[in-house]
C-alpha cells in the first residue's frame, strides 16, 4: 500500500496511458486514434516530469538567492524535445488523414477495409 | 580537433544536415538532389569506415557532445555494435543509386527532393541510434528515423500507400511512447540518462517493480520496432506498398533498430542482481521459433511478390530474437551476424523485386512467369539472394542459422534447431517456386515479353548487394570474431 | 604358347566364330554357309578328340587367362573328364548341325539357329574345359542363355511358353549354383576343382550342407533330377529336332557334369561320406529313374516321351555316381556318351518322321515302316540300343553301370537299375511294335509321304551306326570305354 | 598414415567444369562454341582426375583447402582413394555423356542453360568426391540439388514441372535434415572432418549417436533413393536422356550412395558402427530396397521407368554392402558406384538412342528393334546381363563381394537375397532382350542404327561394363583404388581377406 502511495505520479501516468492506449485500438476513426495517441504522449510527457521532482524541490534556476534542493531540470528539457516529437508525429499523422480523405473518400477505417 | 576526431558527430550529423539541406537547395532540381544525397551518403560511408578503423585500432570510444563530459552532457559511444552503421551507410548508399531511374516513376516530381530528404534523414537517425551513449538520444533518433520512415511509406502514389503509412505510424508512435515511457521509469528509478551509468545504478535501486515495468515496457517498444511476431501486424502492409528501395531500407534497416534496441536493452539491464532475463529470453526464444514458422507459413502463400518478403523479414527477425534468446557466445554472435547479413539479403530481394515489378509492370507472382528469360541479372539476383535468405550454404543467410543451430543444440535445446532447420526448408520453398517461376515457366503475361532488363544504375546496386549476400557467406569467421567481444556482456545472462 | 594349349581354346572359340561366319556367309551363298558350319563342326569335333586322347592319362594342362577380380580366374583345365564331355559334345553337334540343314527350312532364321546353336556349342566346350566354379558358370549361364532361341525357334506358342519355362527353370538354378560357389569361397578360400577335392572346408556342417545342397540344386535343374525337372517334357519337344537332340543329349548331362565336378573336385569323396548325403543322392536319383519311367510309359506323344526317358537315364548316371565306386563311375561316363548318341538319333528320327508325315504321336506311327524302311530300321536300332540289347552301345553302358551297382554293394539300387531298364523296354517297345506293324487303315496310310533323301537320312544311319560300332567295339582303345575308364580313375582314385 | 601433399588439382577439378559453365553461359548462343566449351573442359577434367590416380594409388592424399568461413567450418578438398574412386567415375563418364548430350540435344530449346548446368552439376559431383570434411560435401551436395533442377524441368510442361517439384520437395528435405545430423555432429564431436575411423568416438550418449545416424544417413538416403525415400526418382525420369543418365548413372544418386557411405566410414567408423548395431536395420531396409524395387521394375511397362526402378534397387546394393561393415562388403559397395554407373548409364543411353531414332519410349513397342539397332541393343543386352550377375560382367563382382561380405558378417540371408535379385533382374531385362531379338512385328525392319555420336559413348560403356568385370586388375582400372580405400577404412594392413 505504502508503494502505492508513495507512487501515485506512477499510477496516474500508466491510467492515463492506459485510456490513450484504449481509445487508439477501439476507435475506427483515425482522428480519433490521433488524439488517443495525443493522451498517451501526455501521460508519458507528465510522468517524465514528475520524475524530476524532488521533496521540495524549487525550480532550478540559478540566481543570488537559489536555495536548493532544486528540482532536477533535465526532465523539462526532455519533455520539451518530445513535445517537438509528439507535434511532429501529430502533423504528420494529420497530413496523412488529409491525404487517406482524399484518396480514399472516409477516414473510418472499417469503412476504409471495405474500399479495399 | 580534427574532423576525424568528431567523426562520431558527423556520422550523425553529415547525414541529417545533408538531407535537411536537401529540399532547401534542390526544390527545382530533382537530379543534383540525387548527386548531392548520394555525396552525403558516401561521406558519411567514408566517416564510419573511418570509425571501425579506429574501433579496431583502439576498442570502443566515446565522444562527448560539446565537450560535456558524461553523465551530464549528450555522449556518443562506438561499440562493435555500432559497426553497423557501415553496413547500412553502404546499403543506403547503394538504395539511392537503385532509386534515380527508380523513384521518378512512382514518386510526383515535385516530392522527389523531399524523398532524397527523407532517406538522408533516416540514416542520420539510424546512425545516431546506433552511435548514442544516452537513453534518451537513444529516444529522439529513434524518433527520427521513426518519423522519416512513415513519410516515406506514404510517398508512393495510390490509396494503399497512405493509409499503410498510417497504420505503422500509429503503431510506431504507441512503441515510442512505450520506450520513452521506459525511459522516464529508468530515470526515475536511477536519475540519469546514460546508459552505461543507468546501467550501473539499476542495481541499487530499491524498488523492483519499476524496473521491470521499464524492462517490459523497453521490451515491447522494440518488438513492435523490429516487427517480432505477434507485433508484426504493421509490418507487412508497410512493406508491401512502399516503393521498392523504401521497403529495402524498411527491411534492411529500420527494423534492425528494433533489434539493437533490444540487445541494449539486455545489456543494460544484465547487470541487475534481483532481476532475472530468463523468463524473458525464453519468451524471446518462443516468439522467434513462433515468428520463423509464421512468417514463413504466411509467405508461402502469398501471391505479391513484395508482401512475401516483407513475410520474409518477420521470419528472419524470428531468427534473430532466437538467437539473442538462447544467449549462448555461438547463438548471439550468429544473431548478431544475421543483422548484418539479412540486411544485405534484404535490400537485395528488395531492390531486385523493385527492379522486375518496375520494369515489368506486374508485382504478382503467378504474372512474372519467364521475366527470367527478359530480365537475366535482375532475376539471377533475386534468386541468388532467395537462396541466401533461405540459408543454402555458403551464402550469408547460412551463417547465422549455423551459429544459432549450433547455440540451440549447445544450451541443449535440439527441437529448437529442428525448428531452425524448418523455417529455413519453409523459406527455400517459397525461394524456389519464385525462381522456378521466374525462369522456367512460360511467359503467362504479354507485358513480359516486352519487358528490358533494369537500367545499368539499378542493376548495379542489385548485383552488388547480391554478390554481397553470397559473399559475406565466406566471411562468416571474421564477422563472428568481430562480433564477439560486443557480445559478451549478453552471454553473461544465458 | 604350345600348341596344346591353343587347342582347347581354339576348340572353343572356333565354334562361336564359325558360327557367326556361317551367319554372314550362308544368308549369301547356302553352299559357303555349308561348307563353313560342315568345316568347323568338323574341325572342332576333330581337335576335342585329340585332346581327349591326348589328356586320357591325367592332367594335360591348366591355363590362367583372364583375373576378373583377385581371388577369381577365368581357368581353363585339360583333364580326362573334361576332353571325354567336349568331345562327345562336339560329336553330337557336329551331328546335329548337319541334320539342321536338312530339317530346317531353306531361309533366313536357319542360318541364325546354326549360329546360335554353335555358339552353344562353343560355350558347352567351355563348361567341359573350365577349370574353376566360376569359369564353369560362366559359361554355363552362357549356354543357358543361348539354348533360349533355339528353344523357341519355331516361334509357336507352345514353343514360347515352353522356353519362358526353361528359362525361368534354368535362371534360378543358375542362382543356386551362384549362391553356392560364393559359399564355397567363403568356407574354402578356393574355386579351383582340385583332384580330391578342396583342402579343407570350414564351416558349421549345416553351412556345408547347404553349400552342397545349393550346388547340386543348382545344377540338378538342368541335370532334370526330380523335382527339378518340369522343363524338360515341355522344352524337349518343343525345341527343333536337332535341338532337342542336343538337349537330351548333352545339355543335361552338363548339370550331371557340374555335379560331378562338384562332387569329387569341390567336395571330395572323403568328405562326401562323412556328410552323409550320398544315400540321399542315389535315393533321388534312384526315385527319378522309376518315375520318369513311369511317366514315359503313359506319354503318347513320342518327343515327350523320348524327353521323360531322358530324365530317367541321366538318372542312372547319378545313381551310380553316388556309390563312388570306380566301377559305376566308369559305367555313368560311359553312359553319358553313348546315350548321347542313342537318345539324339531318337530325336533325329521322331524330327524326321514328324517332317515328312505330320506324326507326333506314336499312336500315329502305325505301318511307318511301309513307307519309310530305312528311317524305321534307324529308330529301332537306336530304340534296342536305349533299351540295353546286346550288341548296341546302349548295352554296354547299362552292363557297366549295373557291374559297378553290384561292385559297390548297392543291391537296391541295382534293383532300381533293372527295374528302370524293364521299364525302357515297355514305353520303348510299343514304337518298334507299332511302325513295324503292317496296316491298311487309311488313317495310319501316310498316302503321300515316302522315305526323305539327303541330310537327315544320312545322319540317321550314321547314328544307327554308331550305336552298333560303340557297342560291338567299345573295348578298343580310344573309344569312350577306355577315356571313361581313366576319367574314372582320376576321379575316384586322384593322384597324390 | 597416407602422406599429405598439398596440391592444386583437387580444387581445379571442380574449377574446370564450373569456368566451363561460365563459359557456355556467356558464349553458348552458338552451338559450336558450346560444343567446344563442354568438350574441353571434359576433357581436361578427365587428365587432371586421372593424373592424381598414381600418386593415390602410392598412398599419398593430396589436400586443399580453401578457407574456413565459420569457426570449425572449413571449405577444402582432399582427395583420398574413395573420393578419387567417385571422380573417376564421374570424369570419364562425363565426357562420354556430353558427347552423348551434344548429338542427343540438337534441336531442343534453352540448350545454353542446359550445358551449362550440366557443367555445374558436374563440378559439383567432383567437389562432393573431394570433399574434406562433411560441410564441404553438404555444401556441394545442396548445390547438385540446385543445379541438376533446371535439367529435370528442361521441357518445362507440367510433368516436368511436377517430377522437379517432387524432386526438390525431396532432396532439399533431406539436406535440411543432413543439416540438422551436420549440427549434431559439430556440436558433439567438436570437428567435421572426415576421418578414416570415424569422428564420434568420444561421444557416448547413444540417443545422439542414434539423431545422428538417422538425420545423416536418412537425408543422404533421399538421393540414394533408399525406400520410403524414392518417390522422386522414377518421377524424375520425364528429364532429357542425357540427363536421366546423369541422374540415375552418375551425379546425384550416386552423391547420395557416396554421402551414406563417406558417414558410416568416416564420421561413425567401422568399429563403433560395429557396436553400435544400426547398421544392421540400414542392411535390412536397404535388402528390402533392393527386393521391392525390383518388384516395382517388373511393373513399369515404360523403359525409362524400369530403369529408375532398376536404379532404386541396384543402389541400394551400395548401401546395403556398406553396412555389413565387412572388408569384402566395402570393397563390393565402393567398385558398385562404379559398375553400376557404367551399366545404368549403358542402358539410360540406349533408352535415349531408341527414343531419338524411333520415337518408342515403351517396352511393349520394342518388337524386334534389336534388328533395327543391332549394335545398340548388343550393348543394352551386355548392361542387362551384367545386373544379372552373369560372370565376365560388372554385376558379377559386386555380388561376389557383397555375398562374402555377408557371409564374413554372419549374414549369410544377405546370399540368398543376391541370389533372388539376381534373378528378379533377369525377371525384367530379359524380357526386353527377348522383344528386341525374339518378337516380329510382322513388318521387315530395315536397319537403322544409331548415329555415331550416340552409338560411340553406348559402346564405349558398355565395353567398360566388360572391362569391369573381366579386367579388373588391368592398368586402367581402378579396382586396386577401391581396395586401398577399403584397407584405409578399416585399417587394413595387408589385402582383403
Amino acid at each position: 500500500m505504502n508503494v502505492l502511495l508513495t507512487h501515485v505520479d506512477y499510477i496516474a501516468a500508466v491510467a492515463i496511458f492506459l485510456v490513450g492506449l484504449y481509445i487508439l485500438l477501439v476507435k475506427q476513426n483515425l482522428l480519433k486514434k490521433i488524439l488517443g495517441l495525443n493522451i498517451m504522449e501526455t501521460a508519458v510527457f507528465a510522468f517524465i516530469v514528475t520524475a524530476g521532482m524532488t521533496d521540495n524541490g524549487v525550480p532550478p534556476l540559478l540566481g543570488p538567492d537559489a536555495v536548493g534542493p532544486f528540482a532536477s531540470p533535465l526532465p523539462h528539457a526532455l519533455v520539451l524535445t518530445g513535445i517537438v516529437v509528439a507535434v511532429s508525429i501529430t502533423a504528420l499523422a494529420l497530413a496523412l488523414i488529409v491525404r487517406v480523405k482524399r484518396e480514399c473518400g472516409s477516414v473510418e477505417l472499417n469503412e476504409l477495409g471495405k474500399v479495399e | 580537433m580534427s574532423a576525424a576526431a568528431h567523426g562520431l558527430a558527423l556520422v550523425v550529423l553529415v547525414p541529417i544536415v545533408g538531407g535537411a539541406l536537401i529540399p532547401a537547395l534542390f526544390r527545382r532540381f530533382p537530379t543534383a538532389a540525387w548527386g548531392f544525397a548520394l555525396a552525403s551518403s558516401a561521406l558519411t560511408l567514408a566517416i564510419s569506415i573511418s570509425l571501425i578503423r579506429r574501433l579496431l585500432a583502439e576498442g570502443p570510444f566515446s565522444y562527448a557532445a560539446g565537450g560535456w563530459p558524461p553523465p551530464y552532457g549528450v555522449a556518443l559511444h562506438f561499440d562493435r555494435f555500432g559497426a553497423a552503421i557501415a553496413v547500412f551507410s553502404m546499403i543506403t548508399l547503394l538504395v539511392l543509386i537503385f532509386s534515380r531511374r527508380y523513384i521518378p516513376a512512382v514518386v510526383p516530381i515535385a516530392r522527389i527532393p523531399l524523398y532524397y530528404a527523407l532517406v538522408m534523414i533516416n540514416l542520420g537517425g539510424m546512425n545516431g541510434f546506433l552511435v548514442t551513449g544516452d537513453l534518451f538520444n537513444l529516444f529522439v533518433f529513434m524518433e527520427v528515423f521513426s518519423v522519416s520512415a512513415y513519410a516515406l511509406v506514404a510517398m508512393a502514389r495510390g490509396p494503399q500507400a497512405g493509409l499503410a503509412a498510417i497504420k505503422y505510424l500509429l503503431l510506431g508512435a504507441v512503441s515510442s511512447l512505450l520506450v520513452l515511457f521506459a525511459i522516464g521509469l529508468i530515470f526515475a528509478q536511477t536519475g540519469t540518462l546514460n546508459m552505461a551509468d543507468a546501467a550501473g545504478r539499476l542495481d541499487a535501486a530499491a524498488s523492483i517493480v519499476p524496473t521491470a515495468l521499464a524492462l517490459g515496457a523497453l521490451t515491447i517498444g522494440f518488438m513492435v520496432k523490429a516487427a517480432l511476431f505477434p507485433l508484426h501486424v504493421w509490418l507487412p502492409d508497410a512493406h508491401a506498398s512502399a516503393p521498392a528501395p523504401v521497403s529495402a531500407l524498411l527491411s534492411a534497416v529500420v527494423v534492425k533498430a528494433g533489434v539493437i534496441g533490444i540487445i541494449r536493452t539486455l545489456q543494460t539491464f544484465s547487470d541487475h542482481g534481483s532481476l532475472q532475463l530468463m523468463p524473458l529470453q525464453s519468451l524471446l526464444i518462443w516468439l522467434g521459433a513462433i515468428a520463423v514458422l509464421w512468417g514463413a507459413v504466411a509467405a508461402l502463400v502469398q501471391s505479391d511478390l513484395k508482401r512475401l518478403l516483407a513475410y520474409s523479414t518477420v521470419t528472419n527477425i524470428g531468427y534473430i530474437f532466437i538467437g539473442l534468446g538462447i544467449g549462448s557466445a555461438t547463438a548471439a554472435s550468429g544473431a548478431a551476424v544475421h543483422i548484418i547479413n539479412h540486411a544485405v539479403i534484404k535490400a537485395a530481394l528488395f531492390l531486385a523485386a523493385g527492379a522486375l515489378i518496375h520494369q515489368s509492370g506486374l508485382r504478382h507472382i503467378d504474372d512474372l512467369r519467364g521475366l527470367g528469360e527478359r530480365m537475366p541479372l535482375s532475376a539471377l539476383a533475386l534468386g541468388v539472394a532467395l537462396l541466401a535468405v533461405a540459408g543454402v550454404p555458403p551464402t550469408a543467410g547460412f551463417v547465422g542459422k549455423w551459429q544459432i543451430g549450433l547455440g540451440a543444440l549447445e544450451t541443449g535445446r535440439p527441437l529448437l534447431m529442428g525448428v531452425v532447420i524448418v523455417g529455413g526448408l519453409l523459406v527455400l520453398t517459397y525461394g524456389v517456386r519464385i525462381i522456378n517461376t521466374l525462369f522456367f515457366r512460360p511467359p503467362l503475361h504479354v507485358r513480359v515479353v516486352t519487358s528490358r532488363e533494369a537500367p545499368p544504375s539499378m542493376l548495379a546496386a542489385i548485383l552488388l548487394l547480391a554478390a554481397s549476400s553470397f559473399l559475406l557467406g565466406l566471411a562468416g569467421k571474421p564477422m563472428l570474431d568481430f562480433v564477439a567481444p560486443a557480445i559478451l556482456p549478453l552471454t553473461d545472462t544465458g | 604358347m604350345t600348341l596344346t594349349s591353343l587347342l582347347p581354346l581354339i576348340a572353343l572359340a572356333l565354334p562361336i566364330i564359325g558360327g557367326l561366319a556361317a551367319l554372314g556367309a550362308g544368308r549369301r551363298n547356302r553352299r559357303l554357309g555349308i561348307a563353313v558350319v560342315a568345316g568347323t563342326a568338323v574341325t572342332t569335333f576333330l581337335i576335342t578328340a585329340l585332346l581327349a586322347l591326348a589328356a586320357k592319362d591325367g592332367l594335360l594342362r591348366e591355363m590362367t587367362l583372364v583375373q576378373i577380380a583377385p581371388p577369381v580366374w577365368i581357368v581353363f583345365r585339360i583333364d580326362p573328364l573334361g576332353t571325354l564331355f567336349a568331345a562327345t559334345v562336339s560329336g553330337l553337334f557336329l551331328l546335329a548341325l548337319i541334320y539342321a540343314f536338312g530339317y530346317l527350312p531353306d531361309d533366313r532364321r536357319q542360318w541364325r539357329f546354326h549360329a546360335f546353336a554353335m555358339a552353344c556349342q562353343g560355350c558347352m566346350i567351355g563348361v567341359a574345359f573350365a577349370g574353376n566354379l566360376v569359369t564353369l558358370l560362366v559359361f554355363y549361364e552362357l549356354f543357358s542363355l543361348l539354348s533360349y532361341p533355339l528353344i523357341t525357334h519355331d516361334r509357336t506358342r507352345v514353343a514360347v511358353a515352353a522356353g519362358l519355362k526353361y528359362l525361368v527353370y534354368i535362371i534360378t538354378g543358375g542362382a543356386f549354383v551362384w549362391a553356392g560357389i560364393i559359399l564355397v569361397f567363403h568356407l574354402g578360400g578356393e574355386i579351383r576343382f582340385l583332384p580330391g577335392g578342396l583342402a579343407d572346408i570350414n564351416g558349421s556342417p549345416g553351412l556345408v550342407l547347404a553349400t552342397f545342397a545349393c550346388l547340386v540344386t543348382g545344377f540338378g535343374v538342368k541335370a532334370a533330377l526330380m523335382p527339378l525337372h518340369g522343363w524338360v517334357p515341355d522344352a524337349h519337344p518343343a525345341a527343333p529336332a536337332p535341338f532337342s537332340a542336343v538337349l537330351s543329349g548333352v545339355m543335361v548331362a552338363t548339370g550331371v557334369f557340374g555335379i560331378l565336378r562338384v562332387m569329387f573336385e569341390i567336395f571330395g569323396v572323403s568328405r562326401l561320406i562323412e556328410m552323409g548325403v550320398l544315400p540321399w543322392l542315389g535315393g533321388i536319383a534312384g526315385a527319378s529313374v522309376l518315375l520318369a519311367a513311369a511317366r514315359a510309359v503313359g506319354e503318347d506323344d513320342l518327343k515327350r516321351r523320348l524327353a521323360w526317358s531322358t530324365i530317367s537315364q541321366m538318372a542312372y548316371v547319378l545313381m551310380a555316381v553316388s556309390t563312388i565306386g570306380g566301377q559305376a563311375v566308369t559305367g555313368a561316363f560311359v553312359h553319358i556318351t553313348h546315350h548321347a548318341f542313342l537318345k539324339g538319333g531318337l530325336f533325329f528320327c521322331a524330327g524326321l518322321v514328324a517332317t515328312v508325315t505330320g506324326a507326333t504321336r506314336i499312336s500315329q506311327l502305325r505301318g511307318l515302316a511301309q513307307r519309310m524302311p530305312v528311317t524305321s530300321l534307324a529308330l529301332t536300332v537306336l530304340a534296342l540300343g536305349l533299351v540295353g540289347i546286346p550288341p548296341l552301345s546302349g548295352f554296354i553302358s547299362k552292363w557297366l553301370l549295373g557291374l559297378g551297382l553290384a561292385d559297390a554293394g548297392a543291391m537296391v539300387r541295382l534293383g532300381v537299375m533293372l527295374a528302370g531298364a524293364l521299364l525302357a523296354a515297355v514305353y520303348l517297345w510299343p514304337i518298334i511294335y507299332r511302325i513295324w506293324l503292317p496296316t491298311d487303315d487309311p488313317r495310319f496310310a501316310h498316302s503321300h509321304s515316302r522315305e526323305a533323301s539327303g541330310w537327315m537320312l544320312g545322319i540317321l544311319i550314321a547314328t544307327g551306326m554308331l550305336a552298333v560300332i560303340l557297342g560291338t567295339a567299345a573295348t578298343l582303345p580310344g573309344f569312350p570305354l577306355d577315356l571313361a575308364k581313366n576319367a574314372a580313375q582320376w576321379l575316384v582314385e586322384p593322384p597324390p | 598414415m597416407p602422406i599429405e601433399l598439398h596440391d592444386l588439382r583437387p580444387v581445379l577439378a571442380p574449377l574446370i567444369s564450373a569456368l566451363c559453365a561460365g563459359g557456355v553461359f556467356v558464349m553458348g548462343t552458338s552451338g559450336r562454341w558450346r560444343a567446344i566449351w563442354s568438350l574441353a573442359a571434359a576433357g581436361l577434367k578427365f587428365v587432371i582426375v586421372w593424373s592424381m590416380l598414381p600418386g593415390t594409388l602410392a598412398g599419398s592424399v593430396y589436400i586443399f583447402r580453401v578457407g574456413e568461413i565459420l569457426p570449425g567450418l572449413s571449405i577444402a578438398f582432399r582427395v583420398d582413394a574413395f573420393g578419387l574412386f567417385y571422380a573417376l567415375v564421374t570424369a570419364t563418364l562425363w565426357v562420354l555423356t556430353t558427347v552423348y548430350a551434344l548429338a542427343y540435344m540438337k534441336g531442343s530449346h534453352a540448350l545454353k542453360r542446359f550445358f551449362g548446368f550440366f557443367a555445374l552439376c558436374i563440378s559439383t559431383t567432383v567437389a562432393i568426391a573431394f570433399a574434406e570434411n562433411l560441410f564441404t560435401l553438404f555444401l556441394f551436395y545442396e548445390l547438385l540439388t540446385v543445379c541438376t533442377y533446371p535439367l529435370v524441368i528442361h521441357d518445362q510442361d507440367a510433368e516436368a514441372r511436377r517430377a522437379g517439384r517432387k524432386y526438390l520437395a525431396y532432396t532439399l528435405c533431406g539436406g535440411a535434415v543432413i543439416l540438422a545430423g551436420m549440427l549434431l555432429v559439430f556440436h558433439s564431436a567438436g570437428t567435421l572432418s572426415l576421418a578414416e575411423g570415424g569422428i564420434l568416438g568420444d561421444v557416448d550418449d547413444h540417443r545422439v549417436l542414434l539423431l545422428i545416424f538417422l538425420t545423416l544417413v536418412g537425408g543422404f538416403g533421399v538421393k540414394a533413393a533408399i525406400m520410403p525415400l524414392h518417390a522422386w526418382l522414377p518421377a524424375a525420369m520425364v528429364a532429357p536422356t542425357p540427363v536421366s543418365a546423369l541422374l540415375h548413372a552418375v551425379a546425384v544418386v550416386k552423391a547420395g550412395a557416396f554421402g551414406v557411405v563417406r558417414v558410416l566410414y568416416d564420421v561413425f567408423g567401422v568399429n563403433l558402427l560395429k557396436s553400435l548395431g544400426f547398421a544392421t536395420w540400414l542392411g535390412y531396409l536397404a535388402g528390402f530396397t533392393i527386393i521391392a524395387g525390383s518388384i516395382m521394375a517388373l511393373r513399369q511397362n515404360r523403359l525409362k521407368a524400369r530403369l529408375a526402378w532398376s536404379t532404386i534397387s541396384q543402389l541400394s546394393y551400395i548401401l546395403l554392402a556398406a553396412s555389413l561393415l565387412t572388408p569384402a562388403a566395402a570393397l563390393a559397395a565402393i567398385i558398385h558406384l562404379a559398375n553400376q554407373a557404367f551399366t545404368k548409364i549403358t542402358m539410360f543411353f540406349v533408352a535415349g538412342a531408341i527414343e531419338h531414332n524411333t520415337g518408342k519410349t515403351h517396352i511393349d513397342q520394342l518388337d524386334g528393334i534389336g534388328y533395327r539397332m543391332p549394335w545398340t541393343m548388343a550393348a543394352f543386352t551386355i548392361a542387362g546381363l551384367s545386373f544379372m550377375g552373369v560372370p565376365l560382367l560388372a554385376g558379377f563382382i559386386t555380388k561376389w563381394y557383397l555375398s562374402l561380405g555377408a557371409l564374413a558378417a554372419d549374414s549369410g540371408g544377405f546370399v540368398a537375397l543376391m541370389a533372388l535379385s539376381g534373378l528378379l533382374n533377369a525377371a525384367y531385362w530379359l524380357p526386353i532382350i527377348y522383344r528386341a531379338y525374339f518378337r516380329e512385328t510382322g513388318i521387315p525392319q530395315l536397319r537403322e542404327e544409331t548415329p555415331w555420336m550416340l552409338l560411340a559413348p553406348i559402346g564405349i560403356c558398355a565395353g567398360y561394363v566388360i572391362l569391369l568385370g573381366t579386367g579388373a586388375q588391368a592398368p586402367l582400372m581402378p579396382f586396386s583404388l577401391a581396395e586401398s580405400a577399403v584397407r584405409l577404412a578399416f585399417g587394413l594392413e595387408g589385402g582383403i581377406p
